[in-house]
């Protein structure tokens, strides 16, 4: 037979740009920062934050045509240009700038200074952002990997401690094994749908009517892959590794991973069920219902009895996934309805507003553990407020939200989770959160006990905070407060918000 | 002069308004002074009133002044009014004129003291209480003045509250008297409910036209009498009473004997229409507490020591005759004999007071005698008061209380005797008391150097400032029984039921008829036999006391109240102290407990399940390994094979 | 004659996978692993995925294993790891139960399915044009993916210099 | 007769299963991976199975990804284990677990 | 229908005082923040300004208030958050009037009463700016009248209360602020599930769209018996906690023993009604059906509280712990009012929420005073104060009667009017409750004469005089009891149309018909006849 000649997909270049961009700002950073010496007056993040704006008012620019010419796919089909993609991107790029601004105040001048960390970061972003747009499964699970690789080497990246180290390896072979299980999902719903692009998997669903649920790989797929997903957004009993890791890998590292890290999975989760499986929402919309319940009541029992603030906010972060798992079992009611519930836009929110408090909080964290050798122990707290009032103040703006305190970011973010769980009628849920909420709230009461209310230590010297960190914290305070007080923007923005999918 | 009503109860709390903000730079004796011109300013312009209402006819004696609206809330509306009318003037009349002398009386005897002005302040605000308790339109004033009065009493028994004793007296005389307040607002909320209304004049009209059922009013009048029973001293709530006596003699005297205990006996007068529409157990609960309390308290003031106590015990006794008279329908013989208990029985607390003031505040009896000599006009008056409360014709007390023996025979024989047994050991205790302290030989001297402090001791007369009242209130007990006089042949007709006549207006739906009952035809030997009772007491009291005839019988049962007293404080102090402690346990243990309880809970389960979390990655990969497992089976199993 | 093939296959595939498990120094783990990686290969010839079947030689048993008896080696942790105690007496029961749930469960999900797979699947593409196909496949509908992967490669190097780096720079490292 | 896909699919179950097990019961860190390396396999073999079900090329692409990304894990977690090794030579990960509760 | 929509346009201000109300506050505790806390003198004058002008704001309020309009008025409506259906909508009626009046004079007389003791006066600068921050917040509770509005306030007053307690308390601090926080937290998390329910059910009956005013809600959705009951129970609870309820009291104490001075008096004075002020606004105007059914057991639980924390109150041996006890009795009193549904008794729960409010928290200033002195709060330590500071026992003396309930002062007409107005539909629980008028006078009197009637010992002998700037904190709380207490008219007229209209809603809505004295009570409302035992007569 003849080879006919071969044609390329056609490629929106525009529309990928921001992909591009971070990408490209890796490689500049790579190889021009290997080359020359060490840059001076944190360039390297200078460098990073300014290509992670460029990237972001680059897909602005793309919603825009989106908002103009409607939601499409890119590069045949493997990519979603829709604007749920776009805030994604959006998100992931916000908390990196915030990510990156800690890392260098706590980088700079070490010898842990240089290009391969920014580097990494960037790369490990554009994971997650195309996570977030994947419209193939293949290339959400390379994204993945990205993001993953990356977050095991950063986690273990702080050769000074063990816990770092320990923490990377513990990270890299259980998400390895997750990684396993997430492809072998795909490759179970490629058995059950014959494809790997979700676009096709929607319409191979919505025109073949199953028979007697003879669809039994389809439904082996979907447990398989939300398992996957559930060990990525560290969601009960898949959550084992994220205290450990978040205790070990370097505090900013953790918020990277809490931030960035959980939007993505998020991101790709709602892609798989909500995008890609609307059809079998009663199939998994229970086990979502089961995960989120044990993420909330174990997380924030857990969270109750630990000592270590990194670890409290790890477990913290475990019931705030049962939160946001809330959020996507209220998508889950009326997925690929016309009008699908507030459930989507919930958890987007949620995400953005989470990523910029946990930035925030191990935004202070970082400042305290270098001060205490790395130790972030209550007690490293003590007294916080006496030596810096401004950057207690902070944190006590962070640690409300995350309880769920009016007039701030999170508890604009619980609102909405919780309205949509009560529009769709789960009260249950609803309540179970509610009071979760509550259970947690005790940690960061104690948290602000210790900043607040117990003396200084003799001898602790007062907390150096970079300006790039206090940059940081004062940003992540005027965002969560801002978007607490005037949410308005940022709801009628996420109300547009909708997938390519059909 | 009618619209000045007003002014009754203003110028008291004037009074009161000057000393409490010029009371210091007043200081003794001038803020005495200007407390009993305050008081006698009240006196005057009641008498002005008094006059005013005798002038106008019989069914326009009554006068309602609104000062302005109180407590208006929709179907409710209480207005701060007062009455004007024959009963509230009467006790107006006393309360101020007694109140006066009081005053005075006062001004010697709480001489040198230091909190000299602030016990004017609290008599003129008693005062002026009082007033708005008897000049009260509707139940809320007048509770207003019943809870004011509960007030200033407890100022005044707890005056010198440096002394344990005195502030316990006076904490027990509020709270006691607050549980008869409980039955005063419930009265008020069944009145309002039936009525819709808690003044006086809707609620007796309501109850004179019937339109009220007759278990609401039962039990309006039966409330009413818990609130009497609480105020009145009667049982089973007299306790405070005797404790009361921690006060200064002239508070004794003015509260605890003129006024305020006979605010109950006051307002079942008040209320007799509602009394009389309610079903017939009522009256005659209230006339048997009334008698057994008389008896009860008369058998205890045999054998009390102390002077005061005497005649506390006996202020108990009589009250209880004015409730019997309540009982047996006879309001005019109630206030009759209110208002001669008020003279003889003021009398005698001054008297006592005066002593005490001459014996250097020594109380008790036996350390006393002979005082007649060392104090002639205190001795003479006090005699006086004996006669009188003895029965002893022509004194004030026998008209009255043989009007109410009267009534009660015509109500029941065996109420009767109660009466009469009582009148006996009335007149026994009076003159077992008179003789311990006016007669007999000095038993004081043995106790002078106890008194060593200030010199040799002789007892002395008072001054002037604190005679004149005994001599007036011992005038007026001589010639109190005339504004009441029976219908007997020596009596000129014009002169008869005088009180009766002026009262007829208020009391008349009440008031029993009792013409043409066997008691009224026999109404001369009732007399008789009442006078002869009187003798008798006082006889056996000479016997026993002065002539030494005879054993003196004490028995420390009777000594000490029957132990009723006893009884309830060590219930207070026993059960009733460990449920209320029982209560704080519960409170502490269980309510809290469980709070705390959920929080200990709470970690104990975060540590077990805690330990899931070892630290090993195989252990990790083993838990998600499990949920794999899980995950599976609902969807292979429960959602695809079945 | 497949048959036959598929079952030769499949116990090498099997032999391996159990002696990476079950063989007490790391090393023969490894050659186990070799195994289980050829028997891989040899079902992808028979499934005629022919230049996969070649990559899975050349990468995988060329490069990761040797990769693997390099770390081995230069790390020498060659010496034998003692499966006969365990210190968390549940686990081996534990993961037993859950690999034995995991098999049974997607096994019976299998089955189930072999009523929507038919008989007798036809073959992928003609032998010599597989190799086309994927590329073709590779170039167009997975450029994307493909460019991707570079990004990983990126990531996988920069995180080895990371891990690295310190140790020229590193202080106090047992070197 | 010759073999079905299910044949190939339950062959790829089993030796996933295998891994998972491998994974939970072995201390040494290499090994552990090389167990992930088993599971990757049981995938691509069903991804190549189905491939040939469907006569559908992309199973066989996602078998290539898959390649790339084990290879790019080996590199990076071999690293990783060689970072820890140095410093605790012959260390397992149940010495490994300072990090708990 | 009932007033309340006439007046949901309202007569709409150029002037915005309401939200004047919450700003000033609120810029002041802003003031402080950035002020140097090198010079803590001017903290307390910041403090002092802001909480004055608030308090003069509120004045002006009581003063332009139209007496005979039982709506909302001074109604400002901004929208806040369009996409939620969320309004900035603020309004007063004659049931928060005097309430906020309260509020804005408390603050003031709290501010300069009595300082924060702590040992460095740096810690004066959150001291004030907690404080300020707190008034803002309970203003808006009273003000707002959007469910979101009034959940984001009743939330947001428990952070400033919780350092307020945790940062300047006594010994037990850190546990009573946390307890304090935590419980109210649950509390509201039922809140917050019913108000999403109420306006989602809301939507799908009646409105048609999703909104979170309280009046449009209230008059336009109708809601299935069962639904409003569930949706009632979660305010309630939340309410209940606020209250407190019996059950959940135990928070009280503690908060209020440990509590600084300033922060008790607030507590106590204002915070203690949003519940029962809550129970009006939301409970009985949002769920008329819910309340009516659920009626007796919150008398019942009422009840209980009043004999209850009267005894409780008798056992103590702290005196604030005391107080603290004495205040559960009293909301008893409220709730009892606020569940009779009669205007005599609603009106008089009103009313005596801002009695409660001005005695206890000039009895929790006292106490304060007495510990600045003696640094002690055990009874058992003090003694024969009255002997040597008679005008301090004086002051002590007319705060406690008007607690304990005489009349003449503003403790008795509220409880009059309370009682009696459930005498109507609740006589037997009236009958009970009215023996709490004895307990009160029991362990208020015993404490009284435990701490000043005796002879002073060693330690109270040189217990100091009251202050002038004492006197002068403390004149207008005396003035207040007196005042009201003889002359209650202006007051009750402002809330009576208020209470009326909220009555007549219930009305409207439940078919209830308020019986009226000297009336038997209809036929048609069969519960009362159940639960009073045997029915009316007369």
């Amino acid at each position: 037979m003849l080879a006919q000649e071969f044609l390329g997909p056609s490629i929106d270049w525009f529309a990928l740009s921001p992909y591009l961009m971070t990408v490209g700002g890796a490689l500049l950073l790579m190889v021009v920062g290997a080359l020359t010496p060490l840059w001076p007056r944190g360039l390297y993040a200078g460098v990073t934050i300014a290509v992670s704006i460029v990237a972001g008012v680059l897909s602005l620019l793309v919603w825009d045509d989106i908002a103009d010419g409607g939601a499409t796919t890119l590069v045949a089909g493997a990519l979603a240009r829709d604007t749920f993609a776009q805030f994604l991107t959006l998100t992931v790029l916000v908390a990196t700038i915030l990510v990156v601004l800690v890392t260098d105040g706590e980088l700079r001048g070490s010898d842990g200074d240089g290009p391969e960390v920014y580097a990494l970061l960037l790369t490990a972003a554009t994971g997650a952002m195309i996570m977030g747009s994947a419209n193939d499964l293949i290339v959400m699970f390379l994204g993945l990997e990205t993001l993953s690789l990356a977050l095991y080497v950063l986690a273990a990246s702080d050769r000074r401690r063990n816990a770092s180290q320990e923490s990377g390896l513990k990270y890299f072979i259980l998400g390895g094994f997750a990684s396993a299980v997430f492809l072998y999902g795909i490759a179970m719903l490629y058995g059950g749908a014959r494809s790997t692009n979700i676009s096709e998997i929607t319409t191979f669903f919505r025109d073949t009517v199953t028979v007697g649920r003879n669809d039994a790989l389809v439904l082996v797929g979907i447990a398989l892959l939300l398992v996957g997903l559930a060990f990525k957004v560290a969601a009960v009993p898949f959550h084992m590794w994220s205290p450990d890791v978040y205790q070990g890998a370097p505090s900013n590292i953790t918020a990277f991973m809490a931030s960035v890290g959980k939007a993505a999975a998020f991101a790709a989760m709602l892609r798989v069920l909500v995008v890609a499986l609307p059809f079998h929402r009663d199939d998994w919309r229970p086990v979502v219902w089961v995960l989120a319940v044990a993420s909330l009541v174990v997380g924030s029992l857990l969270a109750v009895v630990q000592t270590d603030v990194k670890r409290m906010l790890a477990y913290s972060s475990v019931s705030h996934a049962g939160f946001l798992l809330v959020g996507v079992e209220a998508a889950g009611h009326r997925a690929g309805e016309l009008d699908a519930g507030s459930g989507l836009q919930s958890v987007l929110v949620y995400l953005m507003l989470y990523g910029v408090l946990v930035a925030g909080t191990f935004a202070v964290v970082t400042v305290v553990a270098r001060n205490h050798e790395g130790d972030t122990g209550l007690d490293a707290f003590a007294g916080l407020a006496q030596r810096r009032p401004a950057l207690a103040l902070g944190l006590t703006v962070f640690l409300l939200a995350q309880a769920g305190v009016p007039l701030t970011g999170g508890f604009l973010a619980k609102w909405g989770v919780i309205q949509a769980a009560v529009d769709e009628g789960s009260y249950a849920v609803a309540i179970i959160a509610m009071v979760a909420a509550v259970v947690a709230a005790f940690l960061y009461l104690r948290i602000m006990v210790s900043v607040w209310l117990q003396p200084s230590p003799e001898g602790v010297v007062t907390e150096r905070v970079p300006a790039m960190t206090g940059l940081a914290v004062t940003v992540a305070v005027v965002i969560t407060i801002g978007v607490g007080v005037w949410p308005d923007w940022l709801l009628s923005v996420t109300e547009s918000v909708s997938t390519y999918a059909r | 002069m009618l619209d000045l009503v007003w002014l009754i109860p203003a110028l008291p709390l004037l009074g009161f308004a000057l000393i409490l903000v010029f009371g210091r730079r007043l200081g003794e004796p001038r803020a005495g002074f200007v407390a009993a011109a305050a008081v006698l300013g009240a006196f005057v312009v009641t008498v002005g009133v008094f006059l005013d209402l005798l002038a106008t006819d019989e069914h326009h004696r009554s006068h309602v002044v609104t000062l302005f609206s109180w407590v208006p809330v929709s179907s409710l509306q209480i207005d701060m009014a007062l009455l004007a009318d024959p009963l509230s003037i009467t006790m107006a009349l006393f309360v101020t004129g007694i109140g006066f002398l009081i005053h005075l009386f006062a001004i010697g005897y709480m001489h040198g003291d230091p909190k000299f002005s602030k016990f004017f302040l609290y008599l003129n605000l008693f005062v002026f209480s009082m007033l708005m308790l008897v000049l009260g339109e509707n139940l809320l004033v007048t509770f207003l003045g019943w809870e004011g009065v509960g007030a200033c009493s407890y100022f005044l028994i707890s005056f010198w509250h440096t002394r344990e004793s005195a502030a316990t007296a006076g904490k027990k005389a509020f709270v006691t008297n607050r549980i008869g307040d409980w039955g005063v607002m419930l009265a008020m909320f069944l009145g309002f409910q039936a009525v819709g209304s808690v003044s006086y004049g809707a609620l007796n009209a309501a109850a004179e036209q019937g339109s009220i059922a007759s278990s609401t009013a039962t039990g309006i009048a039966l409330l009413l009498f818990v609130g009497a029973v609480g105020k009145s001293a009667q049982l089973p709530l007299y306790l405070w009473l005797p404790d009361a006596m921690e006060g200064p003699t002239p508070v004794s005297a003015l509260i605890h004997a003129a006024t305020m205990v006979t605010a109950g006996v006051f307002l079942m007068t008040r209320m007799n229409p509602m009394l009389a529409a309610a079903a017939d157990y009522a009256p005659q609960i209230i006339a048997w507490t009334g008698a057994i309390t008389a008896l009860f308290a008369a058998t205890i003031a045999v054998a009390q020591n102390d002077i005061k106590k005497v005649l506390a015990y006996s202020t108990v006794s009589q009250l209880g005759y004015m409730f019997l008279a309540v009982g047996s329908g006879a309001y005019v013989a109630a206030v009759f004999h209110m208002v001669t208990h008020a003279f003889f029985k003021a009398l005698m607390f001054l008297g006592s007071g005066s002593v005490i003031h001459g014996m250097h505040h020594e109380q008790d009896m036996r350390r006393m005698g002979a005082l007649r000599l060392a104090m002639p006009v205190t001795a003479g008056t006090f005699i006086i008061g004996w006669l009188a409360i003895a029965g002893v014709p022509p004194f004030a007390g026998f008209w009255s209380k043989d009007e109410i023996l009267l009534f009660t025979l015509a109500s029941s024989p065996v109420l009767y005797a109660i009466g009469l047994v009582t009148a006996i050991l009335t007149a026994y205790y009076m003159t077992r008391q008179v003789i311990m302290v006016f007669f007999g030989e000095a038993r004081w001297e043995s106790h002078a150097e106890e008194h060593g402090a200030h010199g040799e001791f002789t007892p002395h007369e008072s001054p002037k400032i604190m005679l004149l009242p005994l001599v007036v209130l011992a005038a007026l007990s001589i010639v109190g029984g005339a504004i009441q006089l029976p219908s007997f042949g020596i009596v000129p007709k014009a002169w008869r039921y005088k009180l009766e006549e002026w009262l007829h207006p208020v009391v008349a739906p009440g008031e029993a008829v009792i013409k043409d009952t066997a008691a009224y035809d026999a109404k001369s030997w009732l007399a008789l036999l009442a006078i002869a009772c009187a003798l008798a007491g006082i006889a056996a009291a000479v016997m026993v006391y002065g002539r030494r005839r005879l054993p003196a019988v004490e028995p420390q049962l009777l000594a000490d109240g029957w132990r009723y007293d006893a009884a309830v404080s060590s219930f207070m102090g026993g059960p009733g102290r460990r449920m209320f402690d029982a209560v704080a346990w519960f409170d502490a243990r269980v309510v809290d407990g469980a709070v705390n309880g959920v929080a200990t809970a709470v970690r104990g389960v975060s540590g077990r399940v805690r330990g899931i979390q070892t630290g090993n990655v195989r252990n990790y990969a083993g838990v998600v390994g499990a949920g794999i497992v899980l995950i599976l089976v609902w969807f292979v199993i429960l959602r695809g094979v079945l | 004659m497949e048959l036959v093939v598929f079952v030769l296959a499949s116990l090498m595939v099997l032999a391996g996978a159990v002696g990476v498990i079950a063989y007490r120094n790391p090393v023969h783990a490894a050659l186990g692993l070799v195994l289980t990686l050829f028997g891989v290969a040899v079902h992808f010839v028979a499934m005629e995925a022919h230049f996969l079947a070649a990559v899975q030689v050349i990468v995988y048993a060329g490069a990761i294993v040797v990769l693997f008896l390099f770390v081995i080696m230069l790390l020498g942790v060659d010496r034998s790891e003692d499966l006969s105690i365990e210190p968390f007496r549940i686990q081996r029961p534990a993961a037993a139960v859950i690999s034995l749930g995991v098999i049974g469960l997607i096994v019976a999900a299998v089955v189930r399915a072999a009523g929507t797979l038919s008989d007798d699947p036809g073959t992928a593409a003609p032998g010599d044009s597989n190799i086309r196909a994927l590329a073709r496949n590779l170039f167009s509908d997975h450029v994307l993916a493909f460019e991707l992967t570079s990004v990983l490669l990126i990531v996988a190097v920069v995180g080895t210099v990371i891990l690295t780096r310190r140790v020229r720079r590193g202080e106090g490292d047992v070197r | 007769m010759s073999p079905t896909t299910t044949w190939y699919l339950v062959l790829a179950a089993v030796l996933f299963g295998l891994g998972s097990f491998g994974l939970m019961i072995r201390r040494n860190p290499l090994v552990m991976f090389m167990c992930i390396e088993l599971m990757l396999n049981a995938v691509n073999l069903s991804f190549v199975a189905l491939a040939r079900e469907f006569t559908d090329i992309d199973g066989q692409t996602a078998v290539f990804f898959v390649m790339v990304v084990a290879a790019a894990e080996v590199v990076v977690g071999l690293g990783i284990i060689i970072s820890i090794m140095r410093r605790r030579p012959g260390a397992t990960v149940d010495d490994l677990a300072e990090l708990r509760g | 229908m009932s007033a309340f929509l006439a007046a949901a346009g309202g007569p709409e201000l150029a002037f915005p005082v309401l939200s004047m109300l919450v700003f000033v506050p609120a810029a002041g505790a802003l003031a402080i923040a950035v002020l140097s806390r090198r010079r803590p003198e001017y903290m307390k004058l910041t403090a002092l300004l802001a909480s004055v002008f608030t308090g003069a704001l509120s004045i002006w309020v009581l003063q332009a208030f139209h007496g005979d309009d039982g709506g909302f008025q001074f109604v400002s409506k901004h929208p806040w958050i369009e996409t939620w259906g969320i309004s900035w909508h603020l309004g007063v009626d004659g049931i928060s009037l005097f309430l906020v009046v309260l509020t804005g004079v408390l603050f003031p007389l709290a501010i300069v009463g009595i300082d924060p003791h702590n040992d460095d006066p740096a810690r004066d600068k959150p001291y004030f700016a907690w404080l300020l921050l707190l008034e803002a917040g309970v203003m808006g509770s009273f003000l707002s009248l959007d469910l979101f509005l009034f959940f984001v306030f009743f939330e947001i007053v428990l952070v400033p209360m919780y350092f307020l307690i945790g940062g300047w308390g006594y010994e037990g601090r850190v546990y009573a602020a946390t307890k304090f926080f935590l419980y109210t937290m649950i509390g509201s998390a039922f809140m917050l599930v019913s108000i999403l329910a109420t306006v989602f059910i809301a939507r799908a009956n009646g409105l048609g769209r999703i909104t979170f005013d309280l009046i449009e809600l209230a008059e336009g959705a109708d809601f299935a018996v069962s639904t409003g009951r569930w949706l009632f129970f979660g305010f309630a609870v939340a309410f209940a906690v606020k209250v407190p309820v019996f059950p959940l009291h135990t928070w009280l104490p503690d908060a209020h023993t440990q509590a600084p001075t300033a922060g008790s008096v607030v507590l106590a004075g204002v915070m203690l009604k949003l519940g029962t002020y809550g129970f009006l606004r939301f409970g009985l105007y949002l769920f008329p059906e819910a309340a009516r059914w659920s009626r007796s057991l919150w008398l019942t639980l009422a009840v209980i509280g009043i004999i209850y924390g009267a005894i409780a109150a008798t056992m103590q041996k702290d005196l604030k712990r005391l107080v603290a006890y004495s205040s559960v009795a009293h909301l008893g009193f409220i709730v009892l009012g606020t569940f009779a549904f009669t205007s005599q008794a609603i009106t008089g729960s009103v009313m005596q929420m801002v009695n409660h409010g001005v005695s206890t928290g000039a009895l929790f200033l006292l106490v304060g005073m007495i510990y600045e002195r003696r640094h002690t709060r055990q009874i058992s330590e003090l003694r024969g104060i009255q002997h040597v500071a008679p005008i301090f026992a004086a002051a002590f003396m007319v705060v406690m009667l008007s607690s304990i309930g005489v009349p003449g002062l503003n403790g008795f007409v509220g409880e009059y009017l309370i009682l009696i107005g459930s005498f109507l539909t609740a006589r037997w629980w009236v009958v009970v409750a009215a023996t709490g008028v004895i307990l009160a006078a029991l362990y208020l009197l015993w404490a009284y004469q435990r701490v000043f009637h005796g002879e002073p010992d060693e330690e109270n002998r040189t217990f100091p005089e009251l202050r002038w700037r004492e006197a002068m904190t403390l004149l207008p709380f005396i003035g207040i009891i007196v005042f009201t207490g003889v002359y209650p008219k202006p007051m009750l007229e402002r809330i009576e149309p208020a209470v009326g209209a909220l009555i007549e809603h219930v009305s409207d809505r439940t078919g209830y018909v308020e019986p009226q004295p000297a009336a038997v009570v209809p036929a048609d409302d069969g519960a009362d006849h159940a639960d009073d035992g045997h029915g009316e007569e007369g």
